[in-house]
């Protein structure tokens, strides 16, 4: 037997460990720190913090969540303290954990982009970034970078170019290949691909007629949506050979293990952690018990066994 | 602490998924040691049926203490008014023991669109004796016709002038506090306005609660957390949209 | 007062009157005769039938759905009788009924769309068509129809120069941009959209790594997506004028009512109809009280009255 | 009928959204001229689950009866074998019951994966006595250990050659029943199974529930609907996937 017995959770991505491949999603964990008190943040593969912009944002006027069945709408408006307060205030305090940091970045043009990350080159303990490409560009029309594989490939590309730190880019799932999508990034130069953001959805009052979101639309998350994201893990792994992160409805162990079958390398718990703030541990020791009941001596030999016979 | 709140809903259901703020609305020890606590809702929608499902023995996944409390420190030498509309009655009668403790005099005023929706109005009348409160129903089948806020409002306009200002604690739909907002704002009383607002998560991560608060940034307001920065906010920080 | 009061369910849609805005969508309920004996398909405004082929199909192995947590999953392979069985067999009976007769065609080329219809003209007693447009177009590498809005609009046109009947185009959500697809199908010729079809989906058995479908991915369905239905038919009365029929997750009249406010002339019931199949009769008798109680003299008169002010 | 099934959930609960399958266990009249249905399940998964939370008096949307049922006739003047496996063998109660009205002579097969999964077995033993059931479980808790087609087997193998042969009518999950085929065949005896598969409407048209059934189509066999067309069939009928 081995003496010194390797964690059997532990993956890598792009060159980075991480101690477990349980991740929280960007938008439902805050900053992390909100969640310290509920999780044990150094159990946690990653954070992946809210949306960070170049300057902080306002966001929408409320109401910005409706529930729905089986999950909920939300148009937060991307909310947030800027690159700069995030650096400033709360990395230095995160650090303290042993979570892996993943800035969640987005912007409204490639510029913003650029301005965001270089901010936080200036931060230290920093994994990796997330690009959320599923905001609009308002250089293009308004219609989301997502949209556009050239768009989402040249938002890769600035980005990739501007930091030596892995590039995780977040997809959405309104389009109409998965996979196009996914080689147009890997092309552009992304390390990784995290995905699916949410599906646009939409709710009515019938009593006032109006929309219930300010916002008009939002998106879609929760289990509602977990068939359509593991169904775009499993294109992208057939489309790519990018690391995968999977997102989407992630609640219970069970859902994790699908999306470690279907070939993402690790998951990201989002819309759960608001109804059941522990999941993510949850699924840390679900995973820890299915590898031992299972005899695997690492996760990762599970990762893509999807079985097509 | 009277205001704060938990999220709540009935272990293993699978829908709905999100759970429900509810207010403290009793606590206490029982004679074991064993802490207790009891909330009051009224049936609406989803959330609130499934837990009118619950037998007794039945669990709940509960989290809380959350949110910050009224400042009932407010009301020495003074007397406070008590607005509680519909579901936000209960959020009051903590609130409402506390002040009787501190030997503060105090007045309620209770709405809702029907007798029924008078949320806690027995216990309210125990603990406060019936000559103290005002209701007000907008089918006028208990109290007076019409909001809640008539009888504030009327009650605020005959204060002797030379008595001290009272303080007002409100809870309830946001037009109430709307209105309540406008006349102390009018009659320059000190009001803390406890909100409801859609809730994901009820600790602050989510961003789903925003409410405009005033403050100096280019806008005059910014969007604070009803779950982390409130429900309890001063009437005159609330930016309220025309 | 108006000595014959109207009827204020009644609707039209090119042309064609419907006792109510209330149809059964394909697949859910047959060809329509399997419900007789659970609703009364004389109060129903129209039905869909399951999709028809110029050939009878045997359609997929079993398993062939999955529960999810809001909807389902299915891949039947739109296993069918053929449009010939269909007009001998079936259009003489459910002629019976008052419920008007929408079949819902389908091809896997352009040819096999004229085929059926050809067919289907034979037959008398046929309200309208319903085209589908999800199914792969074999001489198209086998992606969807609705993929690709020139496809779309190819068989839309086809179609359209083969009938007098009205020729509903029914899109698919697994699109980019649900505006483009009923831009092109508007421009084809379509008399009317409908929509949505399904999500595409899929789920994963943990324990044999297998897909719980034998077809591997499968059509999302239920409440899960209406979400996203109802986004995709306020965008569409944003983009065209036809008519448009809402279908997606309706269950309720509280949904119906949503779709209607969001622009829709009619509604579909679906997946509803496995779970709750008299939900139809509860749609029709919810509209009814809901025009006394809001003094609407027609239900037509709510179509499209979002208040986005 | 022996054999029909019932769709069912709990009323005006949420999720999961579709009606699990039952077989009737037992039926019967009230002294106050009422019908009664007794079913019998397995607590496995979400619906299961579901029905188990429930309690005296709460109420589930039943859709039924749906389905063909057992040929009791084919088992005049034999012998009837009936094989029941986990969840199966409440299907076979009801027919156990007719079968003994009629007269015929009757053995019973149960299995499950541990003792608990044999499902009825307490009231399968006050109907037919101990001595005519056997049991058999995988990890050998009660019974035989291993599938209950072995005790099957090896009883059509010691047979009488003179006898007539029996009728077998199985009940249970897929591999179960492909097992059952094979030894049918094998020794030539008539068998009725009736399947499970999963069901979305249980009346005919999701066609979800489709199984192959051998006929004179190009590929050897057509779809049929197991919850209309079945869930019996003759084992004969069946085209089993290699
Ligand atoms: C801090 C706080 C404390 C609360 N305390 C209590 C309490 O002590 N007792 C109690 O009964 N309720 C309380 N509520 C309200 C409670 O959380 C639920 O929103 C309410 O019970 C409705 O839930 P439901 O599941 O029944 O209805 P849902 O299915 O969520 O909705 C039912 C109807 O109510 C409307 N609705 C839902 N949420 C809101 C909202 N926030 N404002 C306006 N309309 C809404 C919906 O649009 C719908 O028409 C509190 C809310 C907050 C934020
Ligand atoms: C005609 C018919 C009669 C039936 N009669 C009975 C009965 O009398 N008593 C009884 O307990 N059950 C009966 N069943 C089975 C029942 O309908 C449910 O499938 C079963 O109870 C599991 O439901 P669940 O909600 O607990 O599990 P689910 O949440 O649906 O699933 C639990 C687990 O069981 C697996 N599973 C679900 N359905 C099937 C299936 N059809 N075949 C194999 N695996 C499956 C799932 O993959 C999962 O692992 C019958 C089924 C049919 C078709
Ligand atoms: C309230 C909320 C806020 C979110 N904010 C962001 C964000 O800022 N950036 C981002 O890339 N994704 C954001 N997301 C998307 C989630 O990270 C995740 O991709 C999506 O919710 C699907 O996962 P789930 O079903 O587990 O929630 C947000 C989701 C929710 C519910
Ligand atoms: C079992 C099943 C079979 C279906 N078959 C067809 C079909 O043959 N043709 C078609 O256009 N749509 C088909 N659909 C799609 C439905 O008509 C409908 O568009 C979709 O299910 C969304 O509505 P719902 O959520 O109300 O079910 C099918 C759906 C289900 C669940
Ligand atoms: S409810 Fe989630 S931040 Fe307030
Ligand atoms: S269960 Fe729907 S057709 Fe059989």
């Amino acid at each position: 037997m081995n003496p010194l017995p390797e964690n059997p959770l532990a993956i890598e991505i792009t060159g980075t460990s991480f101690a477990n491949p349980v991740w929280t999603a960007s938008g439902t964990c805050g900053y992390g720190l909100d969640m310290a008190e509920l999780i044990d943040l150094d159990r946690l593969g990653a954070i992946c913090t809210k949306g960070l912009s170049a300057r902080p944002l306002p966001g929408n006027a409320p109401w910005r969540i409706v529930e729905t069945h089986g999950g909920m709408l939300n148009a937060i408006g991307l909310q947030n303290i800027g690159a700069r307060a995030f650096v400033e205030e709360k990395l230095p305090q995160l650090r303290r954990y042993q979570a892996r940091i993943v800035p969640n970045v987005f912007g409204y043009t490639i510029e913003e982009y650029l301005e965001a990350i270089e901010i936080l080159e200036t931060g230290e303990g920093i994994s990796a970034y997330e690009l959320n490409i599923s905001c609009p560009n308002v250089k293009a029309g308004g219609e989301s970078f997502a949209n556009d594989p050239r768009q989402a490939a040249a938002v890769t590309e600035t980005v990739r170019r501007a930091t030596r730190r892995p590039v995780i880019v977040k997809l959405s799932p309104n389009v109409t290949s998965i996979a196009e999508a996914a080689i147009a990034v890997e092309a552009a130069g992304a390390d990784a691909l995290s995905l699916i953001n949410t599906a646009v959805g939409m709710s009515i009052d019938i009593e006032t007629r109006k929309p219930r979101l300010a916002n008009v639309t939002g998106g879609l998350s929760g289990p509602a949506i977990k068939p359509i994201a593991l169904r775009c893990v499993f294109q992208a792994a057939r489309a790519v050979r990018l690391p995968l992160i999977g997102i989407g409805g992630i609640a219970t162990v069970e859902d994790a293990l699908e999306f470690l079958i279907a070939g993402a390398s690790a998951v990201q718990v989002g819309t759960a952690n608001f109804y059941d703030p522990t999941a993510s541990m949850k699924i840390v020791d679900g995973l820890a018990s299915y590898c031992q009941t299972h005899r695997l001596s690492s996760i990762r030999d599970l990762i893509g066994t999807i079985d097509l016979s | 602490l009277p205001g704060q709140f938990a999220m709540i809903r009935p272990r293993s259901l699978y829908e709905p998924l999100l759970r429900r703020a509810m207010a403290f609305y009793r606590v206490g020890r029982a004679p074991d040691g064993q802490r207790w606590t009891e909330f009051l809702y009224q049936i609406l929608g989803r959330g609130t049926q499934a837990l009118a499902r619950l037998r007794e023995g039945d669990e709940v996944e509960l989290l809380g203490s959350l949110g910050n409390s009224f400042d009932s420190n407010a009301a020495r030498e003074r007397e406070a008014l008590l607005v509680g509309g519909g579901t936000g009655s209960p959020a009051l009668y903590l609130l409402a023991g506390s002040l009787l403790e501190q030997g503060v005099r105090l007045r309620l005023f209770l709405g809702g669109a029907s007798q029924g929706d008078l949320c806690g109005y027995p216990d309210f009348v125990q603990l406060l004796g019936e000559e103290r409160i005002h209701c007000a129903t907008d089918d006028g089948s208990w109290g007076d016709r019409g909001f809640v806020t008539a009888p504030l409002q009327s009650y605020l306009e005959r204060l002797p002038r030379e008595a001290p200002l009272p303080v007002v604690y409100a809870c309830g739909p946001d037009p109430m506090l709307h209105r309540v907002a406008g006349i102390v704002a009018h009659a320059n009383v000190p009001a803390q306005l406890s909100l409801e607002a859609p809730m994901a998560c009820g600790y602050g991560v989510c961003v789903g609660c925003a409410v405009p608060v005033r403050d100096g940034s280019p806008g005059g307001f910014s969007y604070r957390k009803v779950c982390t920065d409130g429900p309890v906010f001063w009437s005159d920080q609330l930016h309220w949209p025309s």
